[in-house]
């Protein structure tokens, strides 16, 4: 096992070029998560706005 | 009207490529992973250590599909801005902007990992060869394209301007691709080919196409995602998005700052 | 809607269910209106109801979302139609630096030069006789103003499109925009011009267009990531 | 009710910018000055050996005169548009494109050539050979055109953004690296005694396809822009 | 000059014998006026005749050429008089990325705030209830000028000084501002606006200051070497 | 009818400048792509010999951030001057110095301070040796903070004038040269293996110096420039 992450001596490389790959790729994927989150709770406030625009005269 | 037709008629109209998208990205998220899951099992684990380069050639498996991803993600984007451009089709405009973030990704792994590579490999992080000089180019036209997209504030100037300037930045594809060929470069050159025959063993390749396909499929999965938030984003305004909107639970919801 | 009545001569501008909308948000409805040579047409509304920007349609410079323009009947597209109009918008147009007979003459060689006029001719006609070699930088808000009028005076468009041509200048600024409508209209010219109610065209009753503010907020991109 | 002809437009259009260039001529000056001191802050930060000097010369001297080049272009339409003159232009009755080339060629005459003007100077002061200045022109007189037509396209593209200047300079890099490759590459073939002929013939090539195609694509981005 | 009679109270404003002349050309020649607490007078005069370079002065940003302000019968630095005005210029002095909520917190936080009033109330007085998270660029030219109007009713100043408040605002925004006028008055704040005379402070006759154009031409420097 | 007090004030003006810093955090990019592109441009323009490059990273890395730093300041009263805030600043009780070094602080923290968080990337590029980093790191964070204190000077000399950003170059460049040759002159002497200490104690008085007077001095210019 260690060996195996030893990787015959290159292991810092190697792992640090598969963490790169993984942590960039799942920034990637939750950042369009993140934004409809937002969008959607831009909207709503939004409309919370327009309906109280349209009470007060 | 011929079926197939009129479904991508269809699927212009963005509610129904919302809920389209919607269905299919749990799908194609999971077979991103699982196939992803067997390209690094097989690249670590399964795939012998190399004769020259012994285990540091692993790289080749984040390293490569990637690389691969980087061009292949410049071409759909620029194919979709000339769609964009020419034909105003705004489904068009939203996935070849939501192509930028995922591929300047990709290319960022490229060049981190290429780095990584070089250091044992080359003795150097990084060289002003060629191929590494012209990858860095394409970063340059991505986050140009990005940076262009989020600097206008009208949503749909702001695509289709960028769409113009990632159609003027193709010339930079074939000088990544072969650049290996038309300089000599430190870079290795052609090694795997799809027609022909590759330079590298079975048990090293499998794993490295199965990789190849994870990272395809990845970034389809989240094309469709980002391009069903970009909508959203953009048809603010339309009853549909109003409806999803209000469904949402509302948290207190502090919209400010 | 092509089929024209030759007795009947087609009015100088026709819009057909012209909209426009910025990011889905409406910002003015379909309107329908015509207007024929020699009239001069108010556009009413309140802060934000959507002046500028019909303005700005009709000019060719933003694209509308729905509808159609005719000129003369024919229609147009939109790069056509800014050939044949003169937009006076919040911008001046003109250069600072550059004194105000410099401007005039830039104008005149972009645009054309309608017949019987020359530029001092025109900027006496707005009562800037003597500052024909004053740079515009020193001039103030008003004097401006009466620069971007005269040249409306001598570009040859036929239709005038006036963003609150009154803003900003004194009575007898105003009483030169009347005389310059007036002017433009008798010799077969119309123009549509923007304006709050307070001032209004004074020779006859103009006809007027209103436009409400419509309810919906317009949609911007709130910092989107 | 005639509009005037296309040529009177150029030319009242070409007289408004000199005038305006005139008016402005301290602002001209800024370039010059700009690559005189970045130039001179290399001795600065390198310290003052000319051995070191001299191989840098022709490269510094390129990225200097194209970095002061590529800023002034940001004012190409800056002024145009905060005034409103440049919605003027594009309703104007003439193809835009042609308008947009004489812009163009104003500001390559009022800024490019007279950094070419003083790179003598700037080449004494990093002690380039005397032998190679005459190709360090060569290439500059080639090189700055096409950043002129190359930048007047992104320009168009970021016109209608307040505070563009340094977004322009990203958009533009990844566009002139060749020709700084070339240009730059063709002077220290020649301060290495080596053929130099090629790189400036494909610099050639290049330009004459940009004066072409760039007015064009200048005014469809510009278009895009504004609409 | 100086000698106040304690039985009549000092006028909230006095100017003596104040001119202005920009590079030796007289831009409004020596004025003398007061104004007391609780009133308004309209600055009125053509285009060109220094309005708004009057405005400049009083507020502290130019330095009278000749002539002294006196605040409370105390004479004052301009630095100092710059602290009791409130200046609504021709420029919004507000950030078009930034809410309409936030700006206002920014100016509270910059000038302090009268007691007894809130940003969201000020927003609401001008018509502009449900904008609070608006970013200002996305208003129209009337809906910026209420969002400074706001400003004025926050702040802490006894003196207004509004460069033609009215130019933008459709009928019900010029009743705004003369209402926020009055009730400014009534709670013994002054203040002092410019109008080309179109539009007037409506209650009562409010006194007026002529500013006459000078005669003399501006003489700007002409491209000096 | 009283003022709030002045602490209240700063605070407001903080939390704007950092709320419209977010608001704005493309252009907040900008001068770090900037600095990458300028260094990027040298391996172009020299070749890519790793000696070369070497010799003249830390120099080369050391001009390139400060141009960037320099190019950005441009804008630090640039939008407060164009819509009006700053007259309002003038105008409010407080004192005009202590409102604009938080004006400065906020400048630096959000440009200077990333451009040297990717100093390291900039190494990289241009091969310098790992020893010489923390030297150049220390002279940048003494450097930088010194620029944006001088520059602010120069800024409320130039803020009145339109299309000011050249001028500015001009106006700062002389001024800071001092600051490069000891800046650049301690990496070059880390590089040596010779003793760096003596430039960087230099910067740190300067830099105490500067706090002090830079924010009065910048005051002093802002209402001479404004009236
Ligand atoms: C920062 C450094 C590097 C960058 C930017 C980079 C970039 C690229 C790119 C863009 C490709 C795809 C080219 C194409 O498909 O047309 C690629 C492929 C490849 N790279 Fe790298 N690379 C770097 C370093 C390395 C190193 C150090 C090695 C190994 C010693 C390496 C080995 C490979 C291999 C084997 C391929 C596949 C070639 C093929 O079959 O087409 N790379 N690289
Ligand atoms: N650049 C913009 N982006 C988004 N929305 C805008 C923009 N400019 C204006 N709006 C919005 O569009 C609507 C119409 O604006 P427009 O400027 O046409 O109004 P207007 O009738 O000219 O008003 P005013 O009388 O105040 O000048 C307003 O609600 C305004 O808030
Ligand atoms: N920056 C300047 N430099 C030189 N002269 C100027 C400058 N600004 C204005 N002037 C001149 O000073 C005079 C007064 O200008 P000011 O702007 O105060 O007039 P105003 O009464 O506000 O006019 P308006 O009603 O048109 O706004 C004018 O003749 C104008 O031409
Ligand atoms: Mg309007
Ligand atoms: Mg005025």
């Amino acid at each position: 096992m260690a060996e195996f992450f030893h990787m015959g001596g290159y292991g810092a490389y190697v792992w640090a070029a598969y963490a790169v790959f993984v942590v960039v790729l799942l920034a990637d994927a939750l950042a369009p998560l993140w934004q409809r989150r937002g969008t959607l709770r831009d909207i709503a406030a939004r409309l919370r706005r327009e309906s109280k625009r349209k009470t007060t005269p | 009207m011929n079926p197939l037709v009129l479904w991508f008629h269809k699927l212009g109209s963005p509610p129904y490529f919302y809920r389209f998208a919607g269905r299919f990205l749990p799908w194609l998220y999971a077979i991103a992973l699982v196939s992803g899951a067997i390209g690094l099992y097989g690249g670590l684990v399964v795939a012998p250590a190399d004769y020259q380069q012994g285990d540091s050639f692993r790289m080749i498996y984040v390293h490569v599909p990637c690389a691969w991803m980087s061009l292949f993600v410049y071409a759909f984007m620029a194919a979709n801005a000339f769609v964009a451009l020419v034909w105003r089709i705004k489904l068009s405009e939203t996935l070849a902007m939501a192509s930028a973030p995922v591929g300047a990704a990709f290319t960022f792994i490229t060049l981190v990992t290429g780095s990584l590579w070089g250091k044992p490999m080359w003795g150097t992080w990084w060289t002003w060869d060629a191929r590494l000089t012209s990858e860095l180019v394409l970063l340059f036209l991505y986050l140009g394209v990005i940076g262009l997209y989020h600097a206008i504030e009208d949503v749909r100037q702001a695509a289709r301007a960028a769409a113009f300037l990632a159609l003027i930045g193709v010339v930079n594809l074939p000088i990544v691709h072969y650049s290996v060929v038309w300089w000599n470069t430190l870079h290795q050159g052609q090694t795997v080919s799809l027609m022909g025959q590759s330079k590298i063993s079975q048990s090293m390749l499998w794993p490295l196409l199965t990789m190849a396909f994870a990272t395809h499929v990845y970034f389809f999965a989240s094309l469709l995602a980002r391009a069903r938030a970009a909508l959203l984003a953009l048809e603010s305004g339309k009853d549909w998005v109003r409806a999803i909107a209000l469904a949402q639970p509302t948290r207190e919801a502090s919209a400010h700052g | 809607m092509s089929a024209i009545d030759p007795a009947d001569p087609p009015p100088l501008l026709a819009a057909r269910a012209l909209a426009y909308a910025r990011n889905e948000e409406p910002i003015f409805g379909p309107l329908d209106f015509s207007l024929a040579a020699g009239e001069v047409v108010l556009i009413e509304g309140d802060n934000g109801s959507g002046k500028t920007t019909l303005l700005k349609v009709l000019s060719g410079l933003l694209e509308p979302t729905a509808g159609e323009v005719l000129l003369n009947g024919v229609h147009l597209t939109l790069a056509k139609l800014s050939h044949q109009v003169a937009l006076l918008g919040h911008l001046p147009g003109m250069k600072l630096e550059l004194t105000t007979l410099q401007n005039l003459r830039f104008a005149v060689g972009l645009g054309g030069i309608r017949p019987g006029i020359t530029p001092a001719i025109a900027l006496a006609s707005v009562g800037l006789a003597g500052y024909e070699d004053q740079p515009l930088r020193l001039l103030s808000a008003g004097q401006k103003k009466r620069v971007a009028l005269a040249r409306l005076l001598l570009v040859p468009a036929a239709l005038w499109l006036l963003d609150e041509p009154y803003a900003n200048l004194d009575r007898e600024g105003i009483e030169l925009v009347n005389r310059l409508l007036l002017m433009h209209a008798q010799r077969g010219g119309a123009a549509l011009i923007t304006s709050h109610g307070a001032y209004a065209y004074t020779s006859g009753t103009p006809r007027r267009i209103a436009l409400r503010a419509t309810t919906a907020e317009p949609a911007g991109r709130e910092a989107g990531a | 009710m005639k509009p005037g002809t296309t040529s009177a437009a150029c030319v009242a259009l070409l007289r408004r910018d000199l005038a305006l260039t005139w008016r402005r001529r301290g602002d001209a000056l800024n370039p010059l000055l700009f690559a005189v001191i970045v130039v001179a802050l290399f001795p600065f930060a390198l310290g003052p050996e000319a051995q070191v000097l001299e191989r840098i010369a022709a490269g510094t001297i390129f990225v200097a005169v194209l970095l002061a080049a590529l800023l002034s272009l940001d004012s190409l339409f800056r002024s145009d548009l905060d005034d409103g003159s440049l919605e003027q232009l594009v309703l104007s009755p003439h193809p835009l494109s042609l308008l947009l080339a004489c812009k163009i060629a104003i500001h390559w005459l009022t800024t490019a050539l007279p950094l070419i003007a003083i790179a003598p100077l700037l080449a004494m002061l990093l002690h380039l050979p005397d032998s190679v200045l005459p190709v360090l022109l060569a290439a500059l007189a080639l090189a700055t055109p096409l950043l002129s037509l190359i930048g007047a396209i992104c320009v168009a593209l970021t016109v209608a953004l307040r505070r563009s200047g340094m977004l322009l300079t990203l958009l533009v890099l990844p566009l002139i690296v060749p020709v700084l490759i070339f240009g730059a590459g063709a002077c220290n073939a020649a301060q290495a005694g080596l053929p130099y002929a090629a790189p400036l013939l494909w610099l050639g090539a290049w330009l004459v396809l940009a004066l072409v195609l760039a007015p064009l694509a200048t005014a469809a981005a510009l278009k895009i822009s504004l609409t």
